[in-house]
């Protein structure tokens, strides 16, 4: 089916006007994904992004492909008829916290739990951005915003373990300002048979700037994240001589070559195990907060086990046409 | 086994131009499958007929309870029939609940046959009967058949090695016997279908059979009972089914989407009483049907927004409460201009209201139930055959005029059933949705047709015609974002122009019986047989009334005021508290309306009507 | 730091009855505050003021870009002013894009003051211009004024320790201090409030200071400028707060949340242009308010469901596609009968629409848009001011009637802002809502108050008169589930009848100007400013024409009948393409209506009013 | 504030007959519940009940309590309103599988993330009930219902897995058939400050009769689950000769007395343990199925962060009434 075609970003640029407030996070991931699409070697023509509302889903817009603006937490649902209806075209949800964890929850679990071949990137600035600034359902306990002037009183989700809690096959975490990480990841979520969650940690300088400075930040992220890979061990730090081990029910952080730690005692990171309880015990992790894919396990899609099903019937069905219903 | 029946001896008969009979039991009598059986036979021996299924809110209430009755009428006619009737000539009443609950429908002098093993006194009691309505005489106006019909049918089963609740519950088979034989209707198509049914379970078959046989000899032995015979329906169309309404509307889909060429896109989530619609569709994999059971019901028209971007036929089918969450995502399609068909079949309400009961008080929900200028094409269906056109229309003019319709059916048409006359893709108009498959110079979004104002349908995959449609107001050409004003009012009236503009592509209206005269009833949807038949009793009386009934409700059909003018008095007749006569009041404020409503979750009586319209005329 | 504004010399002066100023620049040029601050300094120096803020749909676009621009506008009187004004007097801005968006709004003969520094190549391109309009006489119809704003404010801070952005963003200041000049107007209210604002960073409340005297010694310079004055209004209030509607609304529900003896309970998601109220209300946890932020506006509507049950003045607040996903759930609450306030801040439509834009297209989806007969009562604000009180009045009769009630207002009136008569606890009339508190005999949860039709409010809690009320139809007394068809119509007409009733507790129709004459003008909400200018420009030309202005909707008030007929025409004028004028049709066919519609996300302007109104007058 | 007064169920039964189909759990889980509130000790004036619409969801009509019987899907949102509106009352939702996963998802887990005091009695029957037999997100795959006449497609949730996604402090399981365990069970959800869950894995005779045979029919219930309580070792089996062990990050089942395995190897059943890994994998065990409180862990709730945030802003506040605001 494939046509192969030598596209550049520039190929997935629209001509429209890219509105964002300058310095935002969102130019990254608008770049980064651009960068990306080349190297998933299909049609332009094939990909469809699906957004709700909020900055991050003014996104289709700067795309040059198919794309539907949506409303406000509705693109998973939108984007679940578009896959449905044509499994042949790459469908991709661009999403922020408030539109996906708060109005579109519902949607959002329920995509996971299908496996439904969508890649799902959510913008989470842990704020609204295009209302001016309300505490969001993964906003900080005591985070002041305009909404929670004396700080914000509900405990945040953390997207990473509700994605679990609702059996997601496919979950990655990035930062908003690494470019090369984001188009690595984007690459492996749309190669990803499944739904595929990423969750971009995506900086809103206007109203929630410095959310993710302790992991962030050039000079500490080093030492504050582990970007994970399949297959390798868990290290981090500036030097590589940090690791993770697992302590009974627990992770914890060495350092390579201290009280006899060595590089196999790390652990290796298996994204592909069906079992999420370390993946759990990954995206739980604060310091180092883990990044990269953390989990990643091919099942049956949705819309595989629909067009099986359909052919079975099919196969034993006299029905060929609605003529023969009545007949 | 034998499956002979005795034929009727050949007494003198009384033939009658319609009869309405009603099964009543328990939940658990199966009286919905004997209705059904009833009114299929009738069908398939000649007669038109009509149903009206109504069962309790309970999935299975406690036995013998008030609440758990449920009913099946029916009537069939040697004649057309248009409603389930209004006053019941026979009702078989299994228990004393069902009595209780039925009776008063029954015709003055009309037959109730009644089990009497199920008049004891816990089931007396459950039904809150004081005395023993069998014995205490208040049954004197009728004509009481007393049956030990449970009694008798496990006699008659003693030897078939099937057990003993199994054995109770073939006493339905009895009492349909007996109908049977009252009516002259030969049970061969019961027989066949039993078989079929149980064909793994030959001992349950041979105990239906049996029941049944043993119900009709039965009522053979009953000198007392006078033959009816319902003579065959001159008009009958020669290949019919008998389908419900809600099964109609999924098959018009099925039928518009292969003739438009599409694939058909169901996203929906239950709800009484539409749920039917969705089972239906599950059904047709075979087809390629996707009926898509969603989270919720904003996930259901969500997806098939999605599904017709994707060049499906995309429906979402639901009830009044499901309409209301689907609001806002309907504004959505109609700002992207795409094709999508939405089913509400109406129920009581408001809120939760009466689940099972009917009413169309989702008219105005349907019309201005979002936010913003937010014009959808409006259709009614008027009776269970009828929603099959009605499908199949709102499929094509959604298709062909790239805009989301709502079909309005009801709880009374989506459960009730009638003959369909049996059509083939061959029967039914083309259906050409405006696709561009390839580039074109210059081409955008929003450029418009300029008959019909639609704009083109692109699917994602086509090459060369890439592009973003979105929920913000958008610049008339490019469809990109634009607050400019003018646009804004430009793109506003288009929208609102592009569905005025059907209006010079279906019908116009016109009247039934009178183009002239005294009174003209109006009415729209389900209402429509008990309305036809209303008229056409005044009309034998010699009274000038004319019928409008509207299937076109937004737009309205050409040629109204034309219509209008004609008749000294208009009536408005609709199952809430004017909702239509409304909508007329505003877009023709040049009559007078007058109105008659009903509100109790029940269709009207042909009775009540024939009143309330006499009222009118001098 | 000297504070000192030199006096205006004494050279004649012109008096004007009003002036119409709008401040324009890029998103981060602080329109808003200089708006804000001239607003606050006319009205407390005696004028009437009112405002109309224009933001873009952006957070920060890029600078210089045309979508970029914020626009403050203000009319301050000399007597009373009812609208921000059409055409401009004075245009204040401060680089290209700012001109290019603005300057089609701004008089013939009208004053422009620009900030030449920032008409620079690149601004120019990025404002689409092709040549230097300060240069290639196009603006030869106005009296420019070219002031180096940029530079002459960086000039007069060079010695201010602050970054060079900040002196850089000063220059609004500096413009600020020029327009007061030019009006006459001390800034004395300014200063102090930037004092407090900064109290921490003295070096900017010199700088700000500074550049707002060198902007009014500045103007003094420019010999060319006429001295204008715009005298005290006379019936100024003695006490007044200027503010927008969208606080006045949340201070409505504050003061009748105490005035109940009652707590406020706030459930909403943040929607454009709604969400300022739900801002307002977070600060107020010193009075007890819950302003609980949900997690989608079902969510919001639920829990203002649960708390009302619980006793609370519950609300909840939104814009149209909000109001969409609100329609089940309140249908619940007509069903249960509860208390509930819904605000929706209309904005244009349909779907997303144009966000920041005002409309008045959601007043059919009050009344209607919800499943079944479902009837709430729908107020109206007519202007900022008045959002105070029919907040109050929403709420009074929400407690008071046990009824759901819709208060629309929108955009325009949301954010702009006018002077508000403080009012204070005891000038604000009783709310008693129908509590029961202790158990009655035969009491049933679904009694009702004959008066009112009202059912007792009775809160968990309360011993001996637990009750469950829910959303399917409910006998007429006890409210426990009923499928019986009489007691369904009796509920459906009475829940009804109890909206209806309202209207005898609410002011009649009253026409303001006229009580007869030729044309009578029809508008409701936030129209009124701008109707009420054009109706008495009219009038001041010696035509009889008359003004009803709405504020109740459903029920409309008594004695609309009385009014209409007294007028030869009637002409309902609205932001929409007609939904008051069909509901009027609907509810006084006898009437014939013409209309008046825009739908362009904008207020009326006077001028177009007038016009459309005297082409029906001869 | 709280009376003590002797309540026996009686108390707790309205007038209302009871509608349910003979045979259903329901009755059962009525019962229970009527017989834990009395043991409850608070005035049967405090309790509400919040249902929204299924079979399960008739349920406060027959309490003689405060209830709203709600729309669907909407329980948690209205009772979230009603305990914020007063905290001082015990507040029940009732909901079903389609009720509260599927159009009542977002709320759900919404809930269940602000650890708001509720408690939500979950009537799991893997189906829908009232609407007379789809398919719900907790149907299995391939299961054959009115809606999915060739077999179901879309994998389930599990609800207890969802639940600790969203962060839920207590979940509970137990069968619907097991009146005593349901009792003790809703006691200790009553008596928990957070948002409480129990899942009641309750059978439906008409529509998918049976869903929990292998775990609930009498004979091989004690086999094939483990019914855990804190500080109690997992033990499990007729002879209560079975039990739980970890075996690196797996839970596996072992027999007391074989292998030399004593009682003391037995993993004790800590509920209390903030770290949801563990409670994760419990509530994911099929064989024994984990009945019982899996997870307990009280934090502050979000009524009390709210009562102390407004006092704290009170004390320092000089509005007192709507006059100061004004003035
Ligand atoms: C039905 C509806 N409710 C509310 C809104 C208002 N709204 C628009 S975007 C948004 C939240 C945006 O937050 P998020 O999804 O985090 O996106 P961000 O702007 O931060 O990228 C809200 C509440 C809306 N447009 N529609
Ligand atoms: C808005 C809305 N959508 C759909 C329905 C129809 N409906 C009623 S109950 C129900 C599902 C019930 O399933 P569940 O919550 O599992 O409860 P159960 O009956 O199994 O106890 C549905 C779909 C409704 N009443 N309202
Ligand atoms: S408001 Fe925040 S998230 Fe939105 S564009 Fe600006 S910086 Fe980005
Ligand atoms: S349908 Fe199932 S869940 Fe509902 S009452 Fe009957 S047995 Fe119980
Ligand atoms: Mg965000
Ligand atoms: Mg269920």
């Amino acid at each position: 089916m494939t046509t192969k075609i030598k596209y550049t970003f520039k190929d997935f640029q629209s001509d429209q006007e890219v509105r964002w407030c300058p310095g935002c996070d969102d130019y990254v991931i608008l770049r980064s994904l651009q960068k990306a699409l080349p190297l998933m070697n299909r049609p332009k023509e094939k990909f469809v992004f699906v957004s709700g509302i909020g900055c991050s889903s003014r996104f289709p817009y700067y795309m040059d492909n198919y794309g539907i603006h949506g409303i406000h937490g509705r693109a998973a649902a939108i984007a679940t008829g578009v896959r449905l209806a044509n499994p042949d075209l790459s469908v991709f949800v661009i999403t922020g916290d408030g539109d996906s964890l708060a109005i579109g929850g519902n949607h959002f679990i329920h995509a996971l739990r299908r496996d439904i071949n969508l890649n799902i990137i959510l913008f989470n600035n842990e704020i609204y951005g295009l209302t001016k600034g309300q505490f969001s359902p993964t906003s900080k306990i005591g985070q002041k915003t305009k909404t929670s002037p004396y700080g914000n009183t509900q405990p945040p989700f953390n997207p990473g373990e509700l994605a679990i809690g609702a059996d997601a096959r496919f979950f990655a975490r990035v930062a908003g300002n690494d470019a090369k990480g984001q188009t690595e990841i984007y690459v492996q979520a749309h190669a990803f048979k499944g739904t595929a969650l990423v969750e971009v940690l995506q900086n809103c300088v206007i109203f929630n700037d410095g959310a993710y400075k302790f992991w962030t930040d050039k000079n500490v992220r080093d030492e504050h994240t582990l970007f994970v890979e399949h297959g390798k061990p868990m290290i981090f730090g500036k030097n590589r001589d940090k690791g993770l081990i697992l302590d009974g029910l627990q992770l914890k952080t060495v350092t390579i070559g201290q009280n006899g730690i060595t590089e196999d005692d790390i652990l290796v990171h298996d994204a592909h195990n069906p079992d999420p309880v370390l993946h759990m015990m990954l995206v739980r992790l604060k310091n180092p907060l883990v990044l990269g894919v953390i989990r990643a396990v091919e099942e049956k899609t949705l819309e595989e086990r629909e067009i099986e099903l359909t052919e079975q019937v099919k196969a034993r069905s006299r029905i060929k046409s609605f003529d023969d219903i009545v007949s | 086994m034998t499956t002979e029946f005795k034929k009727r001896t050949d007494k003198p008969v009384r033939h009658l131009d319609q009869v309405t009979i009603r099964f009543a039991g328990d939940s658990g009598d199966g009286m919905q499958l004997t209705g059904t059986q009833f009114t299929t036979s009738a069908a398939m021996l000649g007669n038109d007929v009509f149903t009206f299924p109504n069962y309790p809110a309970e999935i299975r209430a406690p036995q013998g309870s008030l609440y758990g009755v449920s009913g099946f009428q029916v009537q069939i006619g040697a004649k057309n029939i248009d409603t389930p009737g209004d006053k019941l000539d026979l009702l078989v009443a299994m228990n004393p609940a069902a009595l209780k609950k039925n009776l008063k429908d029954l015709k003055k002098g009309g037959m109730l046959i009644v089990d009497t093993d199920a008049f004891n006194k816990i089931n007396l009691q459950k039904a809150k009967y004081e005395s023993n309505p069998l014995e205490d005489g208040s049954l004197k106006d009728y004509l009481v058949v007393q049956v030990p019909m449970t009694s008798l049918t496990r006699e008659a089963l003693k030897d078939i090695p099937i057990d003993s609740k199994s054995k109770t519950r073939s006493k339905n088979m009895f009492a349909l016997g007996m109908v049977y034989f009252l009516y002259g209707k030969d049970p061969k198509y019961t027989v066949e279908f039993l078989r079929k049914k149980f064909k793994n379970k030959p001992d349950i078959v041979e105990a239906n059979i049996k029941a049944l046989q043993t119900g009709w000899n039965y009522a053979e032995t009953l000198e007392l009972l006078p033959a009816f015979v319902v003579d065959e329906a001159p008009h009958h169309a020669k290949e019919y089914k008998i389908i419900t309404g809600n099964t109609a509307t999924a098959w018009g889909f099925l039928a518009a989407a292969e003739k438009a060429g599409l694939k058909l896109f169901l996203g929906s989530y239950p709800i009484t009483p539409a749920t039917d619609i969705l089972q239906e569709l599950s059904k047709y994999r075979a087809l390629d049907v996707i009926a898509f059971q969603a989270e919720d019901e904003i996930a259901g028209i969500s997806s098939a927004i999605g599904a017709a971007f994707a060049g499906k036929l995309a429906i979402t089918t639901t009830s009044g409460p499901g309409l209301a969450l689907k609001s806002e995502a309907l504004g959505l399609a109609v700002m992207l201009e795409i094709p999508l068909v939405v089913v509400d079949v109406q129920r009581g309400g408001p809120s939760t209201g009466l689940p099972t009961k009917t009413e169309q008080a989702d008219l105005m929900q349907a019309l201005f139930g979002r936010n913003g200028e937010s014009p959808a094409v409006i259709l009614a269906a008027k009776s269970p055959a009828d929603a099959f056109k009605m499908a199949f229309e709102a499929s094509k003019i959604a298709l062909e005029h790239m805009t989301p319709v709502i079909l309005l059916t009801d709880g009374y048409i989506g459960n009730g059933s009638e003959p369909w006359t049996v059509q083939r893709l061959k029967d039914l108009p083309e259906i050409k949705p405006p696709l561009l498959k390839e580039p074109v110079e210059n081409w955008k979004p929003y450029h418009r047709d300029p008959e019909t104002l639609a704009r083109k349908w692109v699917i994602p995959g086509t090459p060369g015609l890439e592009h973003v449609i979105g929920g913000l107001e958008k610049d008339k050409e490019t469809g990109a974002i634009s607050y400019e004003p003018e646009n804004h009012e430009y793109m506003v009236k288009i929208r609102q122009a592009k569905v005025d503009k059907i209006a010079g592509f279906i019908p116009p209206l016109e009247t039934e019986f009178q183009s002239e005269g005294e009174l003209l009833v109006v009415g729209w949807g389900g209402t429509y047989g008990a309305l036809r038949t209303a008229v056409g009793q005044l009309n034998e009386k010699g009274k000038k009334v004319g019928l409008a009934h509207f299937n076109h409700i937004n737009p309205l059909p050409k040629g109204v005021e034309k219509v209008f003018e004609k008749f000294d008095k208009i009536i408005v007749a609709e199952l809430n508290l004017g909702q239509f006569a409304n909508y007329l009041r505003m877009k023709h404020p040049e009559f007078r309306y007058e109105q008659y409503n009903k509100i109790q979750g029940l269709p009207f009586t042909v009775e009540e009507l024939v009143k309330a319209f006499e009222k009118l005329l001098k």
